[in-house]
């Protein structure tokens, strides 16, 4: 009787340990090839959005100027950001930086935090006149000294959303 | 995927009278759509990736002979074979009724190309090449497809995306000839007509309930929506 | 013109997603410097109006620009030239903007003379070469000294063009490889007019093209191919009738409803015979005959010697063919006669298209609508001469040319080697181009300052027909140059200020863009200031300056009297015997006449009739290549008395037995990655002059035989070569 | 008695001894074939990463022939993977003794060749890559694949099917595992304890040992079936003219076992030569072989007759224009597979005397799985060549990539086969030997019975 279990526990044992075998081996390549892009990279410029947008309630618009009329949100150009800092702040290490790349005529080269996938189209006005507001994906950046990624973007993170507020989940409405 | 019953039915005809098979279309497509060019090499192997191509058909002996056109895109069929049988769903029915492809949902098991009897789904054998700066020319609104994916017409989904939300905006349907795939845009005898077949009243609705009309391999009941327009022939009115 | 200077790229909407993104490393936000200066936003696509220069039709296009690049071009729908529609060449021009084997900065020869080695020189450099080349030009005092080969050009360009070849005492050689010339030549006996008529297909009730492929290639195809749309289905009663008469089954003739497949060079004979039978059985219009200047007994003299059984005999056609197209042409009013490039490059070319101009007038189809129409006036325009450029051949090789200046022409290319252009070239001490592209011209030059492509340049298009005065197309940049080059009317102006030199009329404004928005608001009739700024706005919003209500020529004023003869026998180059077959030379539907044979775009779309790609082919009918041997896709020897190509060969079911057509477009031996040494050029089959009398371009005035190579010919055609035939498997 | 019984100690030791000859420790001759073997293979592992790096536009396929080498490979191997299920499940639920020897070598076969089969919808697919989306994961993208698809029974059931037959195997080997055990020392002993996994051949275990194998025996046949009607369904549930047949899946499930009885006859032979088992594989067993493959052709010649006729009875013309370019372009392949499937094997095997010889046996279940790869490549090839626009159709031929991933597929086989018989008993010696005891004479009163009433 003991052998007939041990013969069909092992027996189902070596079945299920070889079709996960099988299944998580194709989940281990998904894993380690996705884009691993750091939730909070160090910044060129230690730009903190807790001190304008926080502090200062600088509104998002004043510097993502697009996010309303355009799918993208757009960075500030670095006229914007001189046009205030040539009289504010400009002992600051962090300003001298930004007023070094305008005199240099470079721009500066800010790393991406929120990245989507270039298949997934995204765009920021719809979302916005939706009444999807900004915090919604990028979190509370008035606390935040150094921006960092706080929802999952994954498709499902997406989906549940439009789900909820009972919006098109075609495929097409975002990868085409 | 959701079963509510849209505003649209995208639809299109394609008057066999008018065409004059220019092949304005053909490039039209291509620029629009990001399709690549896949050189003289791989031309040869058959494996050109137009979405939409002229077809050539003699008929007759000289010098009774006759030319005919036909061109030939996505049937974008309501009982679409090529969609069952794609085992991730990269193929499958928008609720607009178009055939929806996600190229990244495909894994390139090519079985969608098998079962479409028109022959308009094209594969991607290799990773698509623009050499610099030919790459500055690509529509940023569509994706490149890269290697192992399927693709076909869709209706130039990113312009009805654009038209519908401009609609929505205004809080109105879309206007009939407000959206027009590159296509239809560049025909020059205006044999490509598309629109919305919902609304009844809409030029290609009426223009499909032509006595000339008929569809492509219609005995297969696949029931395309791209409706031909029978032509030519002094007797073919 | 700063417009679009700022306009730098934004990371955040790189354009064309790729799809499969494995980025490890976090992507970069670059932002702009300062933001775009017209109020562009990123992600959101801009439109401009402007220009297709691709032929010579002029369509107005609307170019879409997204983060500063050009992503599409589409049809201009105001433009009353194509009404918002657009051909496959105009589409594809864009790729010229973006070649990767565009010549990217001006390039001085360091090798041999076509060895293709240069090395780059800055524009200073460059132009302060070429100035010095110019400078003794003016001083020597000898005519000719400097020769100008430019294509038809028109407007404030020609002005420019003519005014630098004068400076420099030089000579302008304006050259279209598919000339209309015999055209013109014709029109001014038959209308008293020099500039080509249009026709009114929309409103046709019945056509009939002699060789004409208005379709595909012939003088404005969009504008026809509107117009054939709306003839056909935009009636609700009338559905206008198509009959086709040519050799070969061309594009155009497969949308016919009847081909009359009439022989190599009477074209001209089965249009006399046409006039003959509409006399015959008095179906003229007599008063408009009248009016016109015409006399029916001595047309009906003209024609006493050609019966209709004569007309078939020598057309190959059946006199009932021939009865039933003249009847119905002369009943189904209004009705178009239409003489093509077919017709026109014979020998006896000119005589064919007054008889095809005759019909027009004997229907009284001239000036109405559905007819033959005019512009009111004379366009400002010098039209090509084949016999100056061919003089011109003789200057050079006769070592008196000491520069030659090229710009948008490729004369190597486009003119047969028996001319000895290309030796003749090799005589003249200094050549220069202003070429984009590395064209078989160009890879002869001492010197290359390259032009802007079309996108990125300011001009102005008179389109060749639909062109009633008041359309004046504008070409405007749509994004900043993507090369270091230098717009050609700035270039030809600061080699005029180098000398010291002034431009009457042009100089005073400065720089190029401003010698054009002067010629527009004259155009305008606007005075400068504040309002013109505003409409100088709008037209370059709407792409031009369209005035619509102008009204049709509507009376002949030609100075003599239209004396009608029966065209004479078409000569062709070789011996009937030794050479059996007549050669048909076409204009390609997709690559025209081969400038537009560099973009990958047009070297994959099919050509309509054969399917073929990236190569050229020579057509037989099938019962021609039974007996001889050959089948689809077979290598076979062209042979002419001037040359011989080696070509595959397409069977081609609606050509004429004894005819064999080849299109042009290929056989480039440079001209970029996609056209150098693809296919083989057929004009290296062809004589300069056929018929000494005339001096004109008859491309389809050569007989050829042809031997059977081997059986791989590297054909390659997108359509199955058997499936082409089973059209009853599909039920269309 | 006692002597007797010696004897019979003697004899069993002498046969296990050579029942398990194959795994005495590797000589030159099996490295070098296990090295020739493993070069193939890893030259076509060389031409998958190949593909991998630069598309499939490597391989020959093009449109319209989207399914090439790779498809015809797969639907070849699962077809030869009925080999083992045939054998082991059909006789052994009919009793038919003959089988004994050759049992394990036909049941390895069948696992191998079901995984090489599954191999190729891996090598296939444009992403294999992104292969897993085709299983039913939870995910972040919150999506499912497609129970619609026939890709997905495909999968479902060469799954099920792997591991079935690795299961049934497994189990067959239990007892001979045990045997292998108590003969081996050092590290290959502790591996054989843990695969035999406590095995002491006590009456019950045996009791049960016998109830399992045959309830596997019977679950298995059904799955192969299924299976090999699923794959059939991949083809006839499009509507490519000629694929679009209701006689598809019997007709792949007879050509399924046609080529996989006519690979056991050429596994048999293989094994009679190289492990010298011409006593215990004998004229009859071949003869009983011979039977069993006349049969399936007659039912596969039987079924295609049917396809064929029906065709051309009815007509459709692009269906008839189909056949017709099958007969005219491979006109010779056309005439190979029927030759060599019907018109040559049917009369052959008709003849006791060539069922009887092993030369020709050899040559003739060869010849069946030429044919039947042949077979395939007329399924596949032709109607996707010819589909219903015939300004789209098109040719095929295979590339050096795919031609290449196809013998590396046959040398894969080979070398697994190769490595399981150098490392597990291949004649099955409980079989073997439960057939011995069963052919004893036993005693009843003054008669002489067969220890058990079965046919041979």
């Amino acid at each position: 009787m003991k052998h007939k279990r041990i013969i069909i526990i092992s027996a189902l044992f070596f079945a299920a340990a070889s079709g996960l075998l099988f299944i998580y081996s194709f989940e281990a390549i998904f894993y380690f090839t996705v884009p691993v892009v750091e939730r909070s990279p160090e910044q060129p410029i230690a730009f903190s959005h807790k001190k304008h947008a926080g502090k200062y309630s600088i509104n998002c618009l004043y510097c993502h100027r697009y996010a309303n009329i355009s799918k993208v949100a757009g960075v500030p150009d670095m006229e914007l950001c001189v046009s205030c800092h040539r009289f504010i702040a400009r002992k600051k290490p962090g300003i001298k930086k930004l007023i070094g790349y305008w005199e240099r005529k470079e721009p500066v080269p800010w790393i991406k935090v929120h990245d989507l996938p270039d298949f997934t189209y995204f765009p920021h006005n719809t979302h916005l006149r939706a009444g999807v507001y900004c915090d919604s994906c990028h979190g509370d950046v008035t606390t935040m000294d150094r921006i960092e990624r706080v929802s999952r973007i994954s498709m499902r993170w997406c989906l549940d959303c439009h789900r909820e507020r009972d919006v098109s989940i075609d495929c097409l409405q975002c990868h085409f | 995927m959701s079963k509510s019953k849209s505003n649209y039915k995208w639809g299109m005809v394609i008057d066999l009278d008018r065409c004059t098979g220019c092949s304005a279309c053909v490039v039209a497509c291509q620029a629009e759509n990001n399709v690549p060019v896949v050189g003289e090499e791989r031309s040869a192997e058959g494996r050109m990736l137009h979405w939409l191509r002229i077809e050539r058909y003699w008929d007759g002996e000289y010098p009774h002979v006759r030319a005919r056109f036909i061109p030939v895109l996505c049937q974008q069929c309501d009982n679409a074979p090529c969609e069952p049988v794609c085992p991730v769903y990269a193929s499958y029915q928008t609720p607009e009724g178009l055939n929806g492809q996600v190229y990244n949902r495909c894994v390139g098991t090519r079985y969608c190309a098998n079962n479409c009897p028109w022959s308009v789904r094209v594969f991607n054998f290799h990773e698509p090449e623009w050499p610099k700066p030919l790459n500055d020319q690509l529509n940023p609104d569509v994706t490149v497809r890269s290697k192992g994916v399927m693709e076909k017409c869709t209706f130039c989904i990113q312009r009805i995306n654009r038209g519908k939300m401009k609609a929505k905006e205004e809080g109105r349907l879309v206007r009939d000839d407000e959206i027009q795939p590159a296509c239809a845009q560049t025909c020059p005898p205006g044999a490509i007509i598309f629109g919305n077949m919902a609304d009844k009243g809409s030029f290609v609705f009426r223009l499909s309930r032509s006595s000339r009309r008929f569809r492509l391999l219609e005995d297969l009941g696949t029931e395309p929506v791209v409706i031909y327009l029978k032509g030519g022939g002094r007797e073919g009115a | 013109m700063n417009r679009r200077e700022f306009l730098q790229l934004t990371g955040a909407a790189a354009a064309g997603g790729a799809l499969s993104s494995c980025t490890i490393n976090p992507e970069k936000l670059i932002p702009l410097l300062v933001p775009p200066e017209d109020g562009s936003i990123p992600g959101v696509a801009d439109y401009y109006a402007s220009i297709c220069r691709q032929c010579p039709a002029g369509c107005g296009i609307i170019v879409r620009v997204s983060e500063g690049r050009a992503n599409k071009i589409e049809g201009n729908p105001l433009h009353p030239v194509n009404k918002g529609k657009l051909c496959a060449r105009g589409q594809a021009a864009l790729q010229a903007l973006y070649h990767p084997d565009r010549i990217r900065q001006p390039l001085k020869r360091t090798g041999v003379r076509g060895s293709g080695e240069f090395s780059p020189v800055s524009w200073e450099e460059g132009l302060s070469l070429l100035a010095e080349k110019l400078k003794g030009m003016k001083t020597a005092g000898a005519r000719k000294g400097m020769i100008f080969f430019t294509p038809e050009l028109q407007g404030t360009i020609l002005q420019l063009v003519k005014a630098f070849t004068e400076h420099f005492n030089g000579m302008h050689v304006p050259y279209e490889s598919l000339s209309l010339e015999s055209h013109r030549k014709a029109s001014v006996d038959v209308y008293g007019r020099y500039e080509l008529p249009d026709y009114d297909i929309g409103s046709a009730q019945y056509i009939i093209s002699f060789g004409a492929d208005f379709l595909e290639t012939f003088v404005s195809p969009v504008r026809y191919g509107d117009a054939y749309g709306r003839m056909r289905r935009a009636r609700p009663t009338v559905r206008g009738l198509f009959t086709y008469a040519g050799p070969r089954m061309s594009m155009t003739a497969a949308s016919a409803d009847s081909w009359l497949p009439v022989k190599t060079g009477k074209e001209g004979i089965l249009a006399a015979g046409m006039a003959g039978v509409i006399l015959d059985e008095e179906l003229y219009d007599g008063p408009a005959l009248n009016i016109y200047g015409l006399n029916v007994s001595e047309l009906k003299a003209a024609m006493a010697d050609y019966p209709l059984k004569r007309v078939a005999e020598e057309t190959g056609l059946t006199e009932r063919d021939i009865f039933s197209a003249s009847r119905d042409f002369a009943r189904l009013r209004p009705s178009i006669a239409i003489a093509g490039d077919t017709v026109a490059h014979q020998t006896n070319g000119i005589d064919s298209i007054k008889a095809v101009h005759l019909l027009n007038l004997l229907t009284g189809n001239f000036g109405k609508q559905g007819g033959v129409r005019f512009s009111p006036k004379d366009l400002k325009q010098t039209a090509s001469s084949y016999s100056k450029l061919l003089d011109t051949i003789d200057d050079m090789s006769g070592g008196s040319v000491r520069v030659a200046l090229f710009h948008g022409v490729d004369p190597v290319y486009a003119l047969p080697k028996t001319s000895g252009f290309e030796k003749a070239l090799g005589k003249v001490p200094f050549i220069a181009s202003f070429s984009s592209f590395q064209c078989d011209t160009t890879r002869q030059a001492d010197l290359i300052l390259p032009d802007h492509t079309d996108l990125e340049s300011w001009g102005e298009v008179i389109p060749s027909i639909g062109g009633d005065i008041g359309v004046v197309g504008t070409v405007q940049p749509v994004v900043r140059p993507v090369h270091n080059t230098l717009a050609f009317p700035d270039a030809l102006l600061s080699l005029v200020k180098t000398e010291g030199g002034k431009v009457p009329g042009i100089s005073a404004y400065g720089d190029y863009p401003a010698v054009l928005k002067e010629h527009i608001r004259q155009a305008s009739g606007h005075k400068p200031g504040a309002d013109f700024e505003r409409v100088w706005t709008k037209t370059l919003q709407r792409g031009g300056i369209f005035k619509e209500d102008s009204k049709p020529v509507k009376s002949i004023n030609r100075s003599g009297k239209f004396i009608f003869t029966v065209p004479r026998k078409a000569v062709f180059s070789g011996d009937e015997k030794q050479f059996p077959f007549h050669l048909h030379i076409y204009p390609s539907a997709i690559m025209f006449d081969g400038r537009s044979a560099h973009l990958p775009w047009l070297q994959e779309t099919p050509d309509p009739m054969t399917t073929a790609v990236w190569g050229t082919w020579l057509e037989i009918n099938p019962k021609t290549a039974g007996s001889l041997g050959i089948t689809h896709g077979d290598l076979v020897e062209v042979e002419s008395p001037a040359g011989s190509i080696r070509v595959p060969v397409v069977i081609y079911p609606a050509i004429r037995s004894e005819v064999m057509a080849m299109p042009l477009g290929q056989g480039h031996r440079n001209f970029g990655r996609y056209a150098a040494g693809r296919g083989v050029n057929p004009l290296d089959l062809l004589e300069t002059v056929v018929d000494k009398e005339n001096r004109l371009p008859a491309l389809g005035a050569t007989r050829v035989r042809i031997k059977r190579i081997s059986k791989k010919g590297g054909l390659i055609t997108a359509g199955h070569p058997d499936g082409s035939y089973r059209g009853e498997l599909l039920e269309i | 008695m006692p002597e007797e019984e010696g004897l019979k100690q003697k004899n069993i030791q002498e046969m296990n001894e050579k029942m398990l000859s194959s795994i005495r420790p590797p000589t030159g001759k099996w490295v070098f074939l296990a090295v020739v073997l493993g070069a193939i293979t890893g030259w076509a592992a060389y031409a998958w990463w190949v593909q991998l790096s630069t598309g499939l536009v490597v391989a020959g396929i093009n449109r319209p022939v989207m399914w090439g080498f790779y498809i015809i490979n797969f639907v070849f191997w699962v077809g030869l993977s009925h080999s083992g299920t045939m054998v082991s499940g059909i006789l052994r639920l009919s009793k038919a003794n003959w089988r004994r020897p050759i049992l394990r070598a036909a049941e390895a076969m069948t696992v191998f060749a079901i995984s090489v089969a599954a191999m190729f919808p891996l090598i296939h697919i444009g992403r294999t890559w992104k292969a897993y989306y085709l299983i039913p994961l939870p995910n972040s993208m919150g999506l499912w694949p497609n129970f619609r698809s026939p890709l997905l029974w495909d999968l479902t059931a060469i799954n099920t099917y792997i591991l079935g037959s690795s299961l049934f195997l497994f189990l067959g080997m239990l007892p001979d595992l045990a045997v292998v055990r108590d003969r081996s020392v050092g590290i290959k002993k502790k591996i054989y304890t843990v695969l035999a996994m406590g095995w002491r051949g006590t009456d019950r275990e045996w009791s049960l040992y016998g109830k399992a194998s045959t309830i596997m025996a019977a679950l298995i046949v059904p799955v192969a079936v299924s299976v090999h009607s699923i794959v059939s369904w991949d083809f006839a549930m499009t509507l490519v003219p000629g694929w679009h047949s209701t006689i598809f899946a019997p007709y792949f499930v007879s050509g399924a076992m046609f080529s996989g009885v006519a690979a056991v006859i050429t596994l048999m032979v293989i094994l009679r030569k190289a492990f010298h088992l011409e006593h215990h594989l004998r004229e009859e067993h071949f003869d009983n072989m011979g039977k069993l493959l006349l049969v399936i052709s007659l039912v596969w010649s039987y079924l295609y007759f049917a396809e064929v006729l029906t065709i051309w009875y009815g007509h459709k013309p692009i269906e008839w224009e189909v056949f017709i370019f099958t007969a005219d372009r491979y006109s010779f392949l056309l005439g190979l597979m029927v030759l060599g499937n019907a018109f040559i094997t049917i009369p052959a095997l008709c003849f006791r005397r060539v069922r009887r010889s092993v030369t020709v046996m050899l040559f003739i279940s060869i010849l069946v799985n030429v044919c039947m790869f042949t077979e395939r490549f007329l399924i596949i090839v032709p109607p996707l060549s010819h589909r219903n626009v015939p300004f789209m159709w098109g040719n095929y031929s295979p590339s050096w990539v795919e031609l290449s991933i196809t013998a590396g597929a046959l040398a894969g086989f080979a070398l697994m086969y190769t490595m399981f018989a150098k490392f597990f008993p291949i004649v099955s010696l409980t079989d073997v030997r439960e057939g011995l005891e069963m052919k004893k004479k036993l005693k009843i009163g003054r008669s002489t019975v067969n220890a058990r009433i079965e046919g041979e």
